[in-house]
């Protein structure tokens, strides 16, 4: 299969607060060394707490922020302001993005149907033509055209507007769509309808995602394949079923460990991590989890853990890993594999 | 902390110079020669180019602009065209009787405002909110001039109480806290606190309203805390927002109280400028807006700091 | 046993500016002493209107409430203001689901424990502070001196939200209350949150009503759970048994519906159709029938009464009329 | 597809009437009585002004000065005569056209640039705002009334220089609110949205942010209106707005002030008239701000 969507070395630093000479006082490491493929028609869940750069990604790939550094390829083409590089106009045609606030990401001004039509009109597509598009797409994601076209957001559900959401971003026919939490704020009936849509568009478009969540069980569900930020950087990623069986980064294990059980009768012994994540202004030195980590040693506070392939695709950044630690600081497999059936 | 301050300070000070060069600016502003009040019109050319000399104003602007500064620094702000006295000292004087009156009204207007802007809030929905709600928007309305206007024929046309004009017996200038002068500041001072009285009140009332709409009010009940504790929370919260438009509100009195002192003859620094804008005394106007300006940004500081000081959820850094 | 909290055919009404919203209607139940109930439902299902009313928190002049609330053998509707304001924080307790929004922003963390102590104890400033002090070693708050001068926009959410827990345990409450206390956490710290919080409620031995939206969170803190929809409880039982054998089509609907670990990637997900009911009107009827794959006629008509004191019990005619 | 059926059923019943935002404002705005009953007053106000030469009963400039100071009552000249002898209700009626005048129209003005300079300042930000906005700053540095004066002052007296003075004071506040709601729209999703799907900035801003600022901005204005009213006229009384024998409240109250141990009711008339026209601007300004404050 191939790739649509490669990014590699993603990294972005926003500053804060000002001094008197008008340098920036600090620094958020937002996303730092981000590399990941999509390949087409699947699904990538990006799962990660507050703070862990999920959603700065997300932004970075719709160029709505430019990276600091990095490269995003879709098709193996660059997009961007940079000269050589491709017109962002074209990017927006390919790839598309749904947010988690379904009303702050409506115009609450416009009508269903320009907020729809708004899109294509803005790619030449005439107004009876793109107003014809408004329509069809409404009763393609579950709402009627004829009660819905002349409202207002307000006027609408949650649920009901990340249905437009999902529309508005159809409309211009795009290969990839974000779903930036686009889910979260529903309630559960209803974000299994939605979730339901989004599967059947996929089927029938042929898209692909890339799922942004902090629900592990939503991304379970969704996702072909995982990747686990943690304060700004990817410690692991792999094919779903291989990751939330045997996850290979302490951190997978605890956050996925960390969900209640949904069925009664299953209590589980959770892995219990100390503390909050740590502020993405001053990362901790080195492997950014080691504070929190139960397996920290010296070297985690000193060095930056290499991600090293665990099996097939699935890949980790940890030094417990055989082949991350390098030759000195070998940990014994045996050992990694009595923590993880554990 | 200090560091802080110092910072604020350094901050404010750009924002000085630029409005010295606004002040110094107005001159040019001006339609004609400024010194068209000292030149006589038939004077010589010899004779006009000496006396621009004697003033400065035949070099470039921008030295003429850092010598004033540097000159503004040292308290020095020129010779009056018309009185050729320093305006400095007749802007000292002004200014201590403009500051007894904006005291005065600031006291009046902030302590009713306040008083009105609380009880509405905690009424909201009643009487008591709509008459302090009508009392605010009345105060917010009304001409100050028109209704010192009423004052004086009521209160000294025709009941004969109060003087009308002068801040003292026979139109003295010097203040004196004593009956024969206070006498004096009442109609100047009920005047001027309306507008103050009424912003204050508005925004107290939003303040509070929307303090009390918020979840910690809720909390504090949830605790079991009492009205008065829970009344010292809600103070708390609001006191810097309230501060600040009170800050901003006595700068207004100090710098606008000119329609006001005209209407009563207070002897403060709007009844100067008024004399100077119709005197065409180019530096005594450019003096008076200067150090009325320095004292505004002056204030700002302060308020800024003082909130600062007062809400930790500012930075200080 | 008598309970501590005994709710009879309460009703929560509030003035909208469109007219009434009936938030809350007709909710019974009890809450004995040591146990733990978990009120389940969506957005907008009166869970946390029900709570509020437990300590009569509503904004007085625009909510009406109807029915009986009787706290720890007291009448709360009846109350006095001031007798209230002494069972409030002292007797019973909340924990808000946002510390952030819950704390003064101007108070330090401390002053606002120290001065709940000191209301409720009648101690002096020192002992109150030590208490405080106490108490945020108690929810493991790490360098709690230190943290007694904190504000609370200093601290992380997890330690806002365990001052939180500290502020409402100061005065060793009866009951607690807590208002979906973990959904603003992230994953990691919502289980130290909720796994505290169960360990402080067996070691004080209180009472606690729990919100959430959450059945992992139901499941794991509550011994028995109320699930509402639409203002009412539709189906109340040990939470094991609501949750294993669901009796009404809302709870069964739910359950169905919420993506859970070893569900089939490829079928779709049995969701409930439309959404929920605007509570602008009384509603005698079932409120669920018009999204209810098993409605029939009789939905329409007004429910039967049920057995509140019933140890499981659910409002489908499906079940009461059998 | 049975389940969507459903879905659309239930939207059905719960389908409204729907209205746009601003058929909605203006529908709550038509039932607040207060804001109708001085949107009436002023809308009277307005139309003496403009028809004052067909309804006025005497020319406002031609005084006799047999009848200097009538009382208000006076057989023929019902609201008295000034100190020239010229019937004050004609005056008054001239009067209003100045005013009103002098009241709109800077604020219409310093509206105009000073949304502008906002909307450039807040969708840009960057440089582009920090010129704008530390320009504004230091016109913040003068109290309004002070600056107004001192700009006045120094031009001289006249119409246009006191319409100049007064916009050059408007438009800094004006400009600083336009700033801030627009930053905060450029930071709402829909404009984030309307990026990703490929619009120009000027396609956006005028699309998404035009819409959701003026409404805004349009209320903090219609605020001002009154105080440049009570500016306006300040400025003519001070002497330095219109000059006599142009009819203009200020002005008005400004020569009558001298008469108030003769006839003191009459310096008060033109006074009142500022006062009733800037109270009913405040609260028609009031009530917009609750019609348009409408939540989700």
């Amino acid at each position: 299969m191939t790739s649509v969507l490669r990014v590699q070395d993603l990294k972005k630093y926003f500053p804060l607060g000002k001094d008197l000479f008008g340098r920036p006082t600090q620094v958020v490491h937002a996303v730092e060394s981000v590399s990941f493929d999509v390949k087409k028609g699947r699904t990538l869940g990006i799962v990660g707490e507050s703070g862990c750069g999920k959603s700065t990604t997300a932004r970075l790939l719709m160029h709505l922020i430019e990276p600091d550094e990095g490269r995003i390829l879709i098709h193996g083409k660059e997009y961007g302001q940079i000269g050589g590089r491709h017109p962002l106009s074209e990017l927006r045609k390919q790839m598309q993005m749904v947010f988690q606030d379904s009303y702050a990401s409506l115009n609450p001004r416009l009508t269903i149907e320009d907020s729809i039509a708004f899109g294509p009109r803005i790619h030449g597509v005439k107004e009876v033509q793109a107003r014809q598009m408004a329509r069809d797409l409404l009763e393609r994601v579950g709402l009627n055209p004829g009660v819905f076209i002349r409202r207002y957001p307000h006027e609408l559900s949650g649920g009901q507007r990340q249905r437009v959401n999902i529309a508005r971003a159809l409309a211009i026919q795009p290969e990839i769509v974000i779903l930036d939490e686009a889910v979260s704020a529903l309630d559960k009936s209803v974000q299994a309808q939605v979730l339901n849509l989004l599967a059947d568009l996929k089927k029938e478009l042929g898209l692909t995602y890339l799922f942004i969540s902090h629900d592990l069980n939503v991304v379970q569900y969704i996702s072909d394949d995982v990747m686990v930020m943690y304060l700004g950087q990817v410690v692991e990623s792999g094919p779903v079923e291989q990751l939330y069986r045997q996850s290979a980064h302490p951190y997978t294990r605890a956050l996925l460990n960390s969900v209640p059980a949904q069925t009664p009768g299953t209590r589980k012994d959770y892995i219990v991590l100390e503390g909050d994540p740590p502020n993405p202004i001053a990362p901790p030195s080195g492997c950014r989890f080691h504070p929190r980590c139960e397996f920290a040693r010296a070297i985690c506070s000193e060095k930056t853990p290499d991600t090293v392939r665990v099996e097939g695709e699935h890949r980790a950044a940890c030094f417990r890993l055989p082949q991350s630690a390098g030759h000195q600081h070998y940990i014994a497999l045996q050992e990694v594999q009595d923590d993880t059936t554990h | 902390m200090f560091v802080f301050i110092f910072r604020r300070f350094l901050f404010a000070l750009p924002i000085a110079l630029a409005v010295a060069a606004v002040c110094f600016s107005l001159v040019h502003l001006a339609p004609g020669d400024p010194l068209t009040a000292v030149i006589p019109a038939d004077a010589p050319a010899e004779v006009v180019i000496a006396i621009k000399e004697a003033y400065g104003m035949d070099r470039p602007l921008w030295i003429q602009f850092v010598s004033w500064v540097q000159r503004a620094v040292q308290g020095d702000l020129g010779v009056s065209v018309a009185t050729g006295r320093p305006v400095m000292g007749d802007i000292q004087l002004a200014l201590s009787n403009t500051l007894t009156l904006a005291f005065a009204s600031a006291f009046l207007g902030f302590s009713g405002g306040i008083l009105l802007g609380a009880l509405a809030a905690v009424y909201r929905g009643t009487w008591i909110d709509k008459a302090a709600t009508a009392v605010a928007i009345t105060g917010v309305s009304v001409p100050h001039y028109w209704l010192g206007l009423i004052l004086v024929i009521i209160f000294s046309v025709q009941l004969d109480w109060l003087p009308s004009m002068g801040a003292g017996p026979g139109g003295s200038a010097n203040w004196a806290w004593d009956w024969a002068h206070l006498r004096h500041l009442i109609l100047p001072a009920v005047t001027m606190c309306f507008i103050p009285m009424g912003i204050v009140t508005r925004t107290v009332r939003a303040t509070v309203a929307e303090i009390l709409n918020s979840e910690f009010v809720t909390a504090l009940q949830a605790r079991g805390l009492r009205r008065p504790r829970i009344t010292l929370h809600i103070a708390k919260n609001a006191a810097p927002t309230v501060l600040s438009v009170m800050g901003l509100q006595f700068g207004y009195l100090l710098g606008g109280s000119i329609l006001v002192e005209t209407v009563f003859s207070w002897p403060g620094t709007g009844f100067l400028l008024n004399t100077a804008i119709f005197q065409r005394d180019i530096p005594l106007l450019q003096g008076i807006i200067l150090v009325l300006a320095m004292f505004f940004v002056a204030l700002n500081l302060l308020v800024d700091v003082l909130q600062t000081l007062m809400d930790p959820r500012i930075k200080r850094s | 046993m008598t309970p501590l909290i005994e709710v009879k055919k309460l009703n929560v009404t509030f003035q909208g500016e469109e007219g009434p919203i009936y938030a809350v209607q007709d909710v019974s139940f009890d809450l004995a002493p040591g146990e733990t109930l978990a009120l389940l439902g969506e957005s907008g299902c009166g869970k946390s209107v029900t709570m509020k009313s437990l300590m009569r928190l509503h904004p007085e002049h625009k909510t009406q409430i109807s029915g009986q609330i009787q706290v720890a053998g007291q009448d709360l509707l009846s109350m006095k203001s001031s007798a209230l304001s002494k069972l409030r924080g002292k007797t019973i307790s909340m924990v808000f689901q946002e510390p952030m929004l819950a704390f003064d922003p101007v108070f330090t963390i401390g002053d606002q424990i120290i001065e709940a102590v000191r209301r409720h104890e009648g101690c002096s400033q020192a002992d109150a502070r030590q208490r405080a002090l106490e108490m945020l070693e108690r929810v493991r708050i790490p360098s709690a001196a230190k943290r007694l001068k904190a504000y609370p926009h200093e601290m992380s959410g997890g330690m806002r939200q365990r001052a939180m827990i500290a502020l409402a345990l100061a005065c060793r409450p009866q009951i607690l209350l807590a208002d979906e206390p973990t959904t603003a956490l992230d994953a990691t710290v919502q289980i130290q949150v909720l796994l505290l919080l169960k360990e402080l409620q067996r070691e004080l031995g209180m009472s606690m009503i729990f919100v959430t939206h959450d059945v992992g969170v139901a499941i794991e803190v509550a011994d028995r759970t109320a699930v509402m929809y639409a203002g009412r409880i539709i189906e109340q039982g040990p939470v094991q048994e609501v949750l294993s054998h669901p009796q009404h089509p809302y709870t069964q609907g739910l359950l169905a519906a919420t993506v859970h670990p070893g569900m089939d990637r490829h079928q779709p997900l049995p969701a409930i159709p439309g959404s929920p009911p605007q509570l602008l009107r009384r509603m005698e009827d079932c409120a669920f029938a018009p999204r209810c794959p098993h409605a029939q006629e009789a939905c329409s008509l007004p429910l039967p009464a049920v057995d509140h004191q019933a140890a499981r019990w659910s409002r489908c005619i499906a079940h009461t009329s059998a | 597809m049975s389940t969507q059926a459903k879905s659309f059923a239930l939207a059905a019943e719960t389908a409204a009437i729907s209205r746009g935002y601003w058929s909605t404002v203006w529908m709550r705005l038509k039932r607040d009585k207060v804001s109708v009953f001085c949107a009436s007053i002023l809308l009277v106000l307005v139309m003496i002004a403009l028809f004052a030469p067909w309804i006025a009963p005497y020319d406002p400039s031609q005084g006799t000065m047999m009848k200097r100071l009538s009382a208000i009552g006076t057989p023929g000249h019902w609201l008295g005569t000034d100190e020239l002898g010229r019937d004050m209700l004609s005056r008054l009626m001239y009067g209003g056209q100045m005013s009103l005048l002098m009241g709109l129209l800077p604020v219409f003005i310093a509206f105009v640039i000073g949304t502008a300079l906002g909307l450039l300042a807040g969708f840009f930000g960057g440089w582009v705002n920090t010129l704008i906005m530390r320009t504004t700053d230091v016109f913040f540095a003068f109290p309004a009334v002070l600056l107004a004066i001192a700009i006045s002052g120094a031009l001289g007296a006249g119409f246009i220089n006191a319409i100049l003075s007064l916009t050059l004071v408007f438009i800094p506040p004006i400009a600083r609110v336009a700033e801030s709601v627009t930053t905060s729209v450029r930071n709402l999703d829909f404009v984030d949205a309307a990026r990703a799907s490929g619009a120009r900035s000027l396609t956006i801003i005028r699309v998404h942010i035009l819409g959701n600022v003026l409404g805004p901005v349009f209320i903090y204005s219609t605020s001002l209106v009154s105080v440049c009213m009570i500016l306006a006229a300040g400025l003519s009384f001070l002497g330095l707005g219109v000059k006599p024998p142009v009819a203009e409240w200020g002005l008005m109250l400004n020569t009558l002030r001298q008469s108030i141990y003769i006839q003191p009711w009459i310096s008060v008339l033109p006074g009142l008239m500022i006062f009733i026209t800037s109270l009913c601007f405040n609260l028609l300004s009031d009530g917009l701000r609750g019609a348009m404050d409408i939540k989700r």
